[in-house]
């Protein structure tokens, strides 16, 4: 294990060394040691996971020291890594769908040659800092590799850096996490004054088990400070408006990052932290609230984005909403259930939309779509089980995952964020299916020139979309399986598969919060809920369908844009608000670039007029009195004689004085 | 004609010099030496006056010998008949013919200028009285230790005095003199041409 | 009393150099001048080798070397190192031998003058590193203002005479008085004893007796503290004496500005550690309050400004102050993680930093420009040159993982023990300095490529081998203390834990530092209140209003 | 007068000797340089043994007239090696304009006669007579190039304020005569402690005080009793003005030396404050109007009006009670006068060829037609800068150290007088620089060939430059400073 | 009065302020010259009298006195030559028409 759990995260960063170096020498072939090391990590994370899940770490987790990373006497970080079952899980998302994107940007980045090193030096990079950011044992190492996938998001994003626009958002997205960053900093800064270590597990310990008045720093304020890192990074409101304009980065790359892995960092932050949470109660309630108001905030917006990618971002920002939704209201298991069938259905709905672009010739307006079912048929099957899945219909794995975080919200006691979550899930299955409708569905409104030429994309390309439908199908039926056939049929003794995984991880925090996750009963509450949800869903996907058209199978319909247009105009603020996405970018185009711009250029200003004027001005006044005391010196020796005279008597009358004393 | 306003300007100098010596000696009850002195200052500062006033730089020159002649004589009042001497010898002598010699020389044919005094007369002359006022207040206002009787000096001590105690300055001052001498010539000699070397 | 050693050769060997550079015909000016500053490296690093950084003698002296000079006053020529001293003389012999080869090809004209120039700065930045005699000390300080004044001067842009100038004016300022302040510490020592000299300017001595001997009366506390604050703060250069630095950096040659970003600056910063904290206690307790709040205003103010700046030199000049900020930050709080942190900061800003500047060097040598508007698209035409760029702008933005991020972050943790609002403020920088440096980043190395490089043609070529082989001893230190910053922090333990045993930690600081901002601030803002009704300058129009610098970009 | 007498004064007769020698010399090879310069530098060499010879034993000559003690003899030396720098530099600038070298020596040997008795007298007489012996041939030194009409305004404009000045030192000197009844300087000194045990200055003393500092303040070009400085550097031929700006103003030191330290040191008291008001006045205005200068002789001159300025603060800190002031005077004294001598040497050296300006344009771009010279120069600005290790340096150094010793005895103004001290070193490196600037950073407007200059020329630059690298690390030289400082102090 | 040390010594005052003014106030090189020499016998006036009055001096004010006179006439030869060299370069002798140097 000392050996296998560094390479994990080692190898793909072996992979970014060797492709970063001479990958420009191997043009087209550069794909295979990036993927190589891939699969060789993902085959050894599912080693190291299955020994994790299996309960193969005495005292579960296991804990490898590479180095004392910072001795400054006091402050001491170590570099190391840790696997707990939290982690395993992580690795499962982001090993499987790490390999999976790697393989499908070998058919996807294909047109692009030049690019091509670079693409998956980058891709490596991320792999070995995702990694990073899971296995690291302090917060210190976190916050590394939390910067280091957010270099990565930087210069995935930007991959196309001669278009504006990718640049910009490259930057963006760079500079938004900074932000949330900057508190995470300041968190970590925190628990180190109140604990005297960085050590996640160690620092936790003492933050939670001793009196809360003896901190420095009140502990609730820490769980904020460390929540606004998790915020950046999983773009929760306000910090939410860079994860859209990521998508001008390359697909596979909106598909491992910005749906998959990354963003789903700060959920594992939060979660990682829980019994801090647990201890800060109001802290909760916050993570709760902007959870479920992203949530809806971004459901609205998707409603009405044209942008194929940009609905799949603003689906992401919902989901990721549920997802802090749960783990504000204490759900934590709901929480990483949802995480983890999350990334698998919204990274194969992100790499079925790549494979649709790719059809139509890079065009991502889903208006210049339709009817394209029958053209890509692979990718419009994977990409309607992942529709399916994320609308929470079962038994796919979304419907798992999200009824559990709505009924858990509901039986702890935060009704309102039930209420909320409904409406997000209505608006869930409507969204998807609109994309669905719009983009497979109806009549082709394909440009005309490139019609022709739409095709199927290659099997490197199809064939990770199907091995994740696999998993959006069953792996929510898996991981809440609640034992060996059906938990004695529904008699439930004791928790699904994940939860029971993640007990250990949880034990400490439940009894902070004094609760345990609510007993479940199918025949009560529990199958109210599940009703309320599968309903809620249904009517959402019915509602896209009657507008949207339908094509499956034998049911067949019309798309209705009249009845569209007739909706919105009916709501016309709403409306507008939804597709001009709340005004957030314009309200922060206003704050930043129009006021900060003022203010920079004032500060300047100052500096050289004011600051440096004066410094000048000095120098200028030196001189000039120099100037001044100069025209003395007129160059008439009577002049100069008087001078002296005058001088003479002021000295005798300066003399007589002193004498006088 | 001319004669007699020479004439005339001779009587008002007399009468100037004059009487405050009579002021002194008849209303002021002193001595003779006192109207003397009286009598020889009011000559010296009239003539003094004259030489830093008048407009024709030759007439000031002979002032300025005015001046020294009666200040000689106020030497010999105060008992120094050997500075008078001297007086009379050195600036008289030498000094006084030096700067006439040098009026003549560098007087242009266009005659004296027509502005005597600066521009800077007025502040000039209120710094001298200034200037003289403080003196005057300071002098009176001192305790010299001074002798009632003023001492006379006798040739013999003084020349013993000057070469013994004094001889090291004697000899410098020749040595100064010297000095002023050889540079006095090479600067005041007509340039002589580029030197062959 | 011991002889000369090692310590001397470190620091005279570049004055060979140059001697024999200037006797030597040009044309073996550049190797003669490499071979020396290579050698005073190899040297430098000899005394890394045998330095023990033992807890109980990392903060001693060691490899000290003393011999009476003046004896009437007790002046010695006396060297040594500590920790402190140690990382920052290999910090100047390697920038130096960096430079030197990085002025091959730039420089062309007098380049024996030049040489010289550069070998007698080393000499002289070296000394003031390794002095503990003080006057030494201050007589190794003037010494780098010179050759300084010439590289700027004679080998700078076209506004060389006025920057030069200012920097040597400024710098003279705080020196003299400084000279005035080691006098009347050294005679207050003198008349402390008796009237005996011995010692008076020695460090060791001095510190003795500051810290454990009677120590100096406050009110000379006070005012020696002033004139030393003056010189180092100028040399830093903190808010509000930094406005030289730009001017200068922008002025002078490329190799000038690695050198003067790269060491000079750390002058100031080494200056307060070893002889303010340890003379000066009290007075560097009273004067705290006060510089913390200037060390968070040049942090904030020096990106704001660094925001906006058109030329690229400039930009990372004000970067400079916003980064050095950090410095002076780490030492005033009295906090050994925060004054670690400071130490670290500094040397990895010296890299960091000398490292951007010779970037803009390259290409400046291929442009003869370095307005920022002018470039874009690089990426493209350029690809390893903004390869290298973009490492070192992410590392001046203080990337985990390279060495900045460690100086920066155990500031912020020094400070934020001793004050969490302190900290807050200053961590507010993480995301402006990303944003200047992104911005930048993204004008001159994205989009596509623009006319004016276009027109370039063929001159526009992608960095060199040779120039690739300064930056990367640069950039190996700068990942090597990103990722092992235990070789520095074990060396500069001692010297920490030294400096703070003989300042004292920080509870001390009298005044809450947020008084001392409230009233600066109110200052300001009557002084600000009264130039904004004046009319509003030109630089309005050509700052940020148009192009827009953004944290966030319209995606639509 | 006994045989004792003369030796003790050996290096005096010595100095009227080789002048009379010289003198002779030119009557005999008339209008030859190198005899004149063989005879007079060999003779100023026999007169410094002369002066260490004799030097080594303190005594009084002429009825206590004349003393030799440290201070005699280190002045003295000081002064034999201005006078002989000076004839090195003369011939290279006298000979292109046709003027005479024999004349050049033999007046500077007696300005040199004048300044060694002013350091070696002990009577007020002597003083004077010495003073105006070393004014008196100044004053034909300025002039010196006599068909020049610069030379010979600045000649004329210092003659009459050194007459009107030497008039009102006199009639100080007279007031105390008066005071004391004596000449003599230790009869002067008892005398006034006597006079003033009480406490009380009478008006008389305070109108002599007055009259003689003005004087003074005159001879070594004090604020605001300056104004004849600029106009006779600048009009005076450069080796002329080098001399001027050293010998006369050293001389003047040395006359306050013996004068308000030692005959008037029992009022001190009284003098401090007025020392420090012109220390503070001539640092500054010499310093301010020297930025705005065009002309290199020009602004050195106000550069020397500074330079008086901190010499003055060594004595306000000896005022003050600190006998470490004089030592800086004195080594001041001597750091200035290598490093400024240096520095017109250079100039001179430019204007070898006859119609060439001392404005700044004549030095742009001169590292590249002198290299050397101009480097040299830059040694001699930086020096005059104050950057160490130059000699310089350490001369500001020891005032201000002695300044601040002084302060921290409790005489506060002496801490303000360092740091405007200080502040106005850092101004003066503007205009110093601005040489430099000039030299190495501009290109020059016109193409001039190199000059050829003379081997006199150059050993004696390489003479300044050694010394002013040097002076700071010369052992045993701040040990003869302190001996000659404890001499009067 | 002729035996108060006091009136020679205002006396002397008197011609040293003439003298005074007549320096600052004429324009003619050689009238200041005058007025100079007019300022060295109000200090010769000074010490002779001092000589006469106090009893230390005795002779010495006499010696002094003879002494500057010598001094006088050295400066005033070499006053004389300067005058005369200025002339030969600038036609006048009147000083405030020197004014090639200024500032």
């Amino acid at each position: 294990m000392d050996t296998l759990i560094p390479l994990i995260a080692g190898l793909p960063l072996a992979g970014f060394v060797v492709t970063a170096t001479i990958g420009r020498r191997l043009g087209r072939r550069a794909w295979w040691i990036p993927v190589l090391t891939v699969a060789l990590s993902w085959a050894i994370a599912m080693v190291v996971v299955a020994t994790a899940l299996t309960g193969g770490f005495a005292g579960g987790s296991y804990t490898v020291h590479l180095w004392d990373w910072i001795p400054a006497g006091g402050f001491h970080v170590e570099a190391a890594f840790v696997v707990d079952n939290l982690t395993a899980g992580l690795l499962i998302v982001v090993t499987t769908i790490g390999l999976l994107v790697h393989v499908y940007s070998i058919g996807y980045m294909a047109h692009d040659p030049a690019g091509y090193w670079r693409f998956f030096a980058y891709l490596n990079l991320f792999m070995f800092s995702m990694l990073l950011l899971v296995l690291g044992d302090s917060w210190l190492t976190v916050f590394v590799a939390w910067e280091l996938v957010g270099l990565c998001s930087y210069l995935l994003i930007g991959f196309w850096f001669r278009k504006n626009t990718a640049a910009l958002a490259s930057k963006k997205a760079f500079l938004v996490n900074r932000v949330g960053d900057v508190g995470f900093a300041l968190g970590i800064m925190a628990i180190w004054v109140n604990t005297g270590t960085l050590n996640i597990q160690e620092s936790i310990h003492v933050l939670t088990s001793e009196t809360l008045e003896a901190f420095p720093i009140p502990i609730g304020i820490i769980a904020l400070l460390v929540f606004a890192g998790a915020m950046g990074k999983s773009a929760q409101f306000p910090l939410h408006v860079w994860l859209p304009d990521a998508m001008e980065g390359p697909t596979p790359v909106s598909a491992l990052i910005h749906a998959a892995t990354m963003v789903n960092a700060g959920v594992y932050l939060v979660a990682r932290a829980n019994p801090i949470f647990a201890s800060a109660p109001e802290a909760m309630v916050v993570v709760a609230g902007i959870g479920i108001f992203t949530a809806i905030l971004a459901a609205s917006i998707a409603m009405t984005q044209t942008d194929i990618k940009r609905v799949l971002a603003y689906s992401t920002l919902s989901q990721l909403g549920y997802m802090f939704a749960a783990l504000g209201v204490g759900a934590w298991t709901a929480a990483i259930f949802h995480l983890m069938t999350h990334g698998f259905f919204k990274g194969l709905l992100f790499l079925g939309s790549g494979s649709v672009i790719h059809a139509v010739h890079e065009e991502q307006d889903m208006r210049k779509m339709g009817g394209l079912a029958k053209k890509i048929p692979h990718t419009y099957w994977t990409m309607l089980i992942g529709a399916v899945a994320i609308s929470g219909i079962p038994p796919l794995a979304g419907f798992f995952s999200k009824d559990e975080i709505l009924g858990e919200a509901y039986k702890l006691g935060f009704a309102w964020v039930w209420a909320i979550g409904v409406v997000v899930a209505i608006m869930t299955a409507f969204y998807m299916f609109r994309l669905i409708g719009l983009t497979f569905w109806g009549e082709s409104r394909v440009d005309k020139a490139v019609e022709p030429k739409v095709h199927e994309s290659p099997r490197v390309m199809t064939i990770p979309l199907w091995l994740l439908a696999i998993p959006s199908l069953v792996l929510g039926l898996i991981l809440a399986w609640p034992g060996p056939p059906l938990g004695p049929l529904l008699g439930l003794e004791r928790p699904g598969l994940l939860a029971g995984w993640l007990e250990p991880i949880w034990e400490h925090g439940f009894e902070l919060l004094g609760h345990h996750e609510a007993e479940f009963a199918i025949f009560g509450i529990d199958g109210v809920l599940i009703l309320v949800s599968i309903a809620v869903a249904a009517g959402g996907m019915l509602a896209a369908w009657r507008l949207f058209g339908v094509e499956i199978g034998p049911l067949r319909g019309r798309p209705a844009p009249a009845q569209v247009r007739a909706l919105s105009a009916r709501v016309p603020f709403l409306y507008r608000a939804s597709l001009n996405k709340w005004w957030f970018d314009d309200l922060n185009h206003l704050l930043f670039i129009v006021i900060g711009g003022r203010v920079a250029a004032f500060t300047w200003w100052f500096d050289a007029k004011v600051v440096d004027g004066i410094v000048n001005g000095i120098g200028a006044v030196t001189r000039r009195s120099g100037g001044g005391l100069a025209r003395v010196q007129t160059g008439h020796v009577q002049n100069y004689a008087l001078g002296i005279a005058v001088g003479l008597l002021v000295m005798a009358g300066s003399y007589l004085v002193i004498a006088g004393r | 004609m001319r004669a007699w306003i020479y004439l005339l300007a001779a009587a008002i100098a007399g009468a100037i010099v004059t009487t405050p010596a009579l002021l002194v000696y008849v209303l002021g009850g002193g001595t003779v030496d006192d109207a003397l002195f009286a009598a020889l200052a009011t000559l010296m500062l009239v003539s003094a006056l004259a030489v830093v006033t008048m407009r024709d730089i030759i007439r000031c020159g002979l002032a300025m010998i005015v001046s020294f002649l009666a200040l000689a004589g106020i030497y010999v009042v105060a008992g120094a008949p050997l500075v008078a001497a001297a007086q009379v010898i050195v600036y008289i002598g030498a000094i006084s013919v030096l700067i006439l010699f040098a009026i003549m020389l560098t007087q242009s044919k266009a005659g004296p200028a027509s502005l005597v005094f600066q521009t800077q007369a007025a502040p000039a002359a209120i710094a001298a009285i200034v200037l003289a006022v403080l003196i005057g207040v300071g002098v009176s206002a001192t305790d010299w230790g001074a002798a009632s009787e003023r001492i006379r000096t006798l040739t013999e001590p003084l020349a013993r005095l000057l070469f013994d105690e004094y001889v090291l300055p004697f000899e410098v001052v020749s040595v100064l003199l010297l000095a002023a001498v050889i540079g006095g010539v090479f600067i005041a000699k007509r340039e002589t041409g580029t030197e062959p070397d | 009393m011991t002889g000369v050693g090692i310590l001397s050769a470190v620091t005279f060997v570049p004055l060979i150099g140059a001697l024999v550079v200037a006797l030597l015909p040009a044309r073996y000016a550049r190797a003669i001048a490499l071979a020396a500053a290579l050698l005073a490296w190899l040297a430098s690093l000899l005394l890394v080798i045998g330095f023990v950084a033992t807890p109980q003698r990392g903060g001693l002296f060691q490899y000290v070397e003393e011999i009476s000079w003046i004896p009437l006053f007790g002046i010695e020529y006396k060297l040594g190192v500590d920790g402190l001293s140690l990382v920052l003389v290999v910090l100047t012999t390697t920038l130096t031998w960096v430079s030197i080869l990085a002025s091959f090809k730039p420089i062309q004209t007098r380049i024996k003058e030049y040489m010289v120039s550069f070998l007698i700065l080393e000499v002289g930045m070296t000394g003031v590193f390794l002095a503990l005699d003080a006057f030494l000390f201050y007589i190794f300080w003037e010494i780098v203002l010179v050759p300084m004044y010439l590289i700027i001067g004679i080998w700078g842009g076209t506004n060389r005479i006025y920057a030069t100038i200012k920097f040597v004016l400024y710098t003279l300022v705080g020196s003299l008085l400084m000279l005035v302040a080691i006098l009347a510490t050294a005679f207050a020592y003198q008349a402390a004893h008796g009237g005996s000299w011995a010692g008076a300017f020695d460090f060791e001595v001095l510190r003795q007796w500051a810290t454990q001997g009677g120590g100096f009366d406050s009110t000379l506390q006070l005012l020696a503290f002033a004139a030393f604050f003056l010189a180092f703060a100028i040399k830093v250069p903190m808010f509000p004496f930094h406005t030289w630095l730009p001017d200068a950096h922008v002025e002078a040659p490329t190799a000038g500005s690695v050198i003067l970003a790269g060491v000079l600056l750390k002058l100031g910063g080494y200056g307060f550690i070893r002889w303010t904290l340890s003379l000066y206690p009290d007075a560097s307790h009273t004067f705290a309050p006060v510089i913390i709040v200037l060390s968070l205003i040049a942090i904030i103010y020096g990106a704001v400004v660094a925001l906006v700046q058109p030329d690229l030199k400039k930009l990372v000049a004000y970067s400079s102050v916003s980064h050095m900020g950090f410095v002076t930050l780490g030492i005033f709080v009295f906090q050994p993680q925060a004054m670690a942190g400071a130490i670290l900061q500094m040397i990895s800003h010296g890299l960091i930093t000398g490292a951007l500047f010779l970037l803009v060097g390259v290409i400046y040598e291929r442009t003869h420009d370095r307005t920022i508007a002018k470039m874009g698209g690089l990426a493209a035409r350029t690809p390893v040159y903004m390869a290298i760029f973009g490492f070192f702008a992410f590392a001046s933005a203080g990337l985990p993982g390279l060495s900045g991020f460690v100086g920066e972050f155990l500031t912020l943790v020094g400070t934020f023990a001793t004050n969490p609002w302190v900290a807050a403020v200053a961590a507010f920088v993480m995301i402006l300095g990303a944003a200047y440096l992104l911005w930048m980043f993204q004008r001159i190395a994205f989009g596509e490529v623009s006319g004016f490089l276009a027109g370039l043609g063929h001159h526009l070529t992608d960095i060199s081998p040779v120039e690739i082989l300064t930056l990367a001893p640069l950039g190996a230190l700068v990942v090597a203390f990103g990722l092992f910053p235990g070789i520095l922090l074990t060396l500069i333990d001692g010297s920490v834990t030294v400096a703070l045993r003989d300042a004292g930690t920080g509870t001390a600081i009298a005044i809450d530092p947020l008084v001392v901002a409230l009233g600066l601030g109110i200052v300001a803002a009557a002084v600000v209140a009264r130039v904004a009704t004046l009319p509003f300058g030109s630089r309005s129009g050509t700052g940020a209003g148009a192009a827009g610098p953004a944290t966030a970009e319209s995606g639509s | 007068m006994t045989f004792a007498d003369l030796v003790t004064i050996a290096p005096l007769v010595g100095a009227v000797a080789v002048t009379a020698v010289v003198l002779f010399v030119d009557l005999a090879w008339p209008g030859r340089r190198g005899p004149v310069l063989v005879t007079s530098l060999a003779g100023l060499a026999v007169v410094g043994l002369l002066t260490l010879v004799t030097g080594g034993t303190a005594a009084t000559a002429f009825g206590g007239s004349y003393k030799v003690d440290d201070l005699t003899t280190f002045l003295d030396i000081l002064f034999v090696g201005i006078v002989a720098l000076t004839i090195a530099f003369g011939p290279d600038y006298l000979k292109p304009r046709g003027l005479p070298v024999a004349e050049f020596a033999i007046v500077l040997l007696f300005a040199m006669t004048g300044a060694m008795l002013i350091a070696a007298s002990a009577d007020l007489l002597v003083l004077f007579i010495g003073l105006e012996l070393m004014v008196l041939p100044g004053y034909l030194l300025a002039g010196y190039h006599k068909s020049d009409g610069y030379s010979t305004e600045g000649a004329i404009k210092y003659f009459l304020l050194g007459s009107f000045s030497s008039a009102i030192f006199l009639f100080g000197l007279a007031f105390v005569w008066g005071l004391t009844g004596t000449t003599r300087i230790a009869g002067v000194a008892e005398d006034l402690a006597a006079l003033t045990a009480g406490g009380s200055v009478s008006p008389g003393l305070a109108m002599g005080l007055a009259f003689m500092t003005t004087g003074v303040a005159f001879k070594i070009a004090a604020v605001p009793f300056h104004y004849w400085t600029p106009d006779a550097y600048q009009g005076s031929p450069t080796p002329v003005t080098g001399y001027l700006s050293v010998g006369p103003k050293v001389g003047a030191f040395a006359l306050i030396l013996r004068l308000f330290v030692e005959a008037l040191g029992p009022l001190k008291a009284d003098w401090l404050a007025v020392v420090v008001v012109l220390a503070v006045l001539t640092m500054t205005l010499g310093n301010l109007v020297a930025l705005t200068q065009n002309n290199v002789k020009r602004m050195l001159a106000y550069s020397s009006i500074a330079h008086t300025g901190y010499m003055l603060v060594g004595l306000a800190a000896f005022a003050a009670g600190r006998i470490e002031g004089l030592e800086g005077l004195l080594y001041y004294g001597a750091a200035y006068s290598v490093m400024n001598l240096g520095a017109f040497a250079c100039i001179a050296a430019l204007q070898k060829r006859a119609g060439v300006t001392s404005n700044l344009d004549t030095f742009a771009g001169l590292i590249r037609r002198e290299p050397i010279l101009s480097i040299l120069m830059t040694v001699f600005l930086l020096s005059l800068t104050g950057i160490p290790p130059l000699a310089g340096f350490f001369a500001k150094m020891y005032v201000i150290l002695a300044a601040v010793q002084a302060s921290q005895d409790g005489v506060t103004a002496l801490g303000v007088l360092a740091v405007v001290a200080v502040l106005n070193a850092a101004a003066a490196a503007f205009y110093y620089l601005r040489v430099v600037v000039y030299m190495f950073m501009r290109e020059s407007a016109t193409e001039q060939p190199a000059q050829v200059h003379g081997r006199l020329l150059w050993s004696g630059l390489i003479v300044a430059t050694i010394l002013t690298v040097f002076l700071g690390f010369i052992p045993g030289l701040f040990e003869v400073v302190g001996a000659a400082a404890r001499a009067i102090g | 009065m002729a035996d108060s040390l006091d009136a020679y010594l205002v006396l002397a005052g008197a011609l040293f302020a003439i003298g005074t003014f007549g320096f600052l106030a004429r324009r003619n090189a050689i009238s200041m010259l005058m007025s100079i020499e007019l300022m060295l016998n109000a200090v010769n006036l000074a010490i002779v009298a001092f000589g006469s009055f106090i009893a230390e001096l005795k002779a010495d004010g006499s010696v002094i006195a003879l002494m500057v006179m010598a001094v006088a006439a050295a400066e005033a030869t070499v006053g004389l030559a300067i005058v005369i060299a200025i002339y030969r370069n600038r036609k006048t002798p009147l000083v405030d028409e020197y004014d090639a140097m200024r500032r």
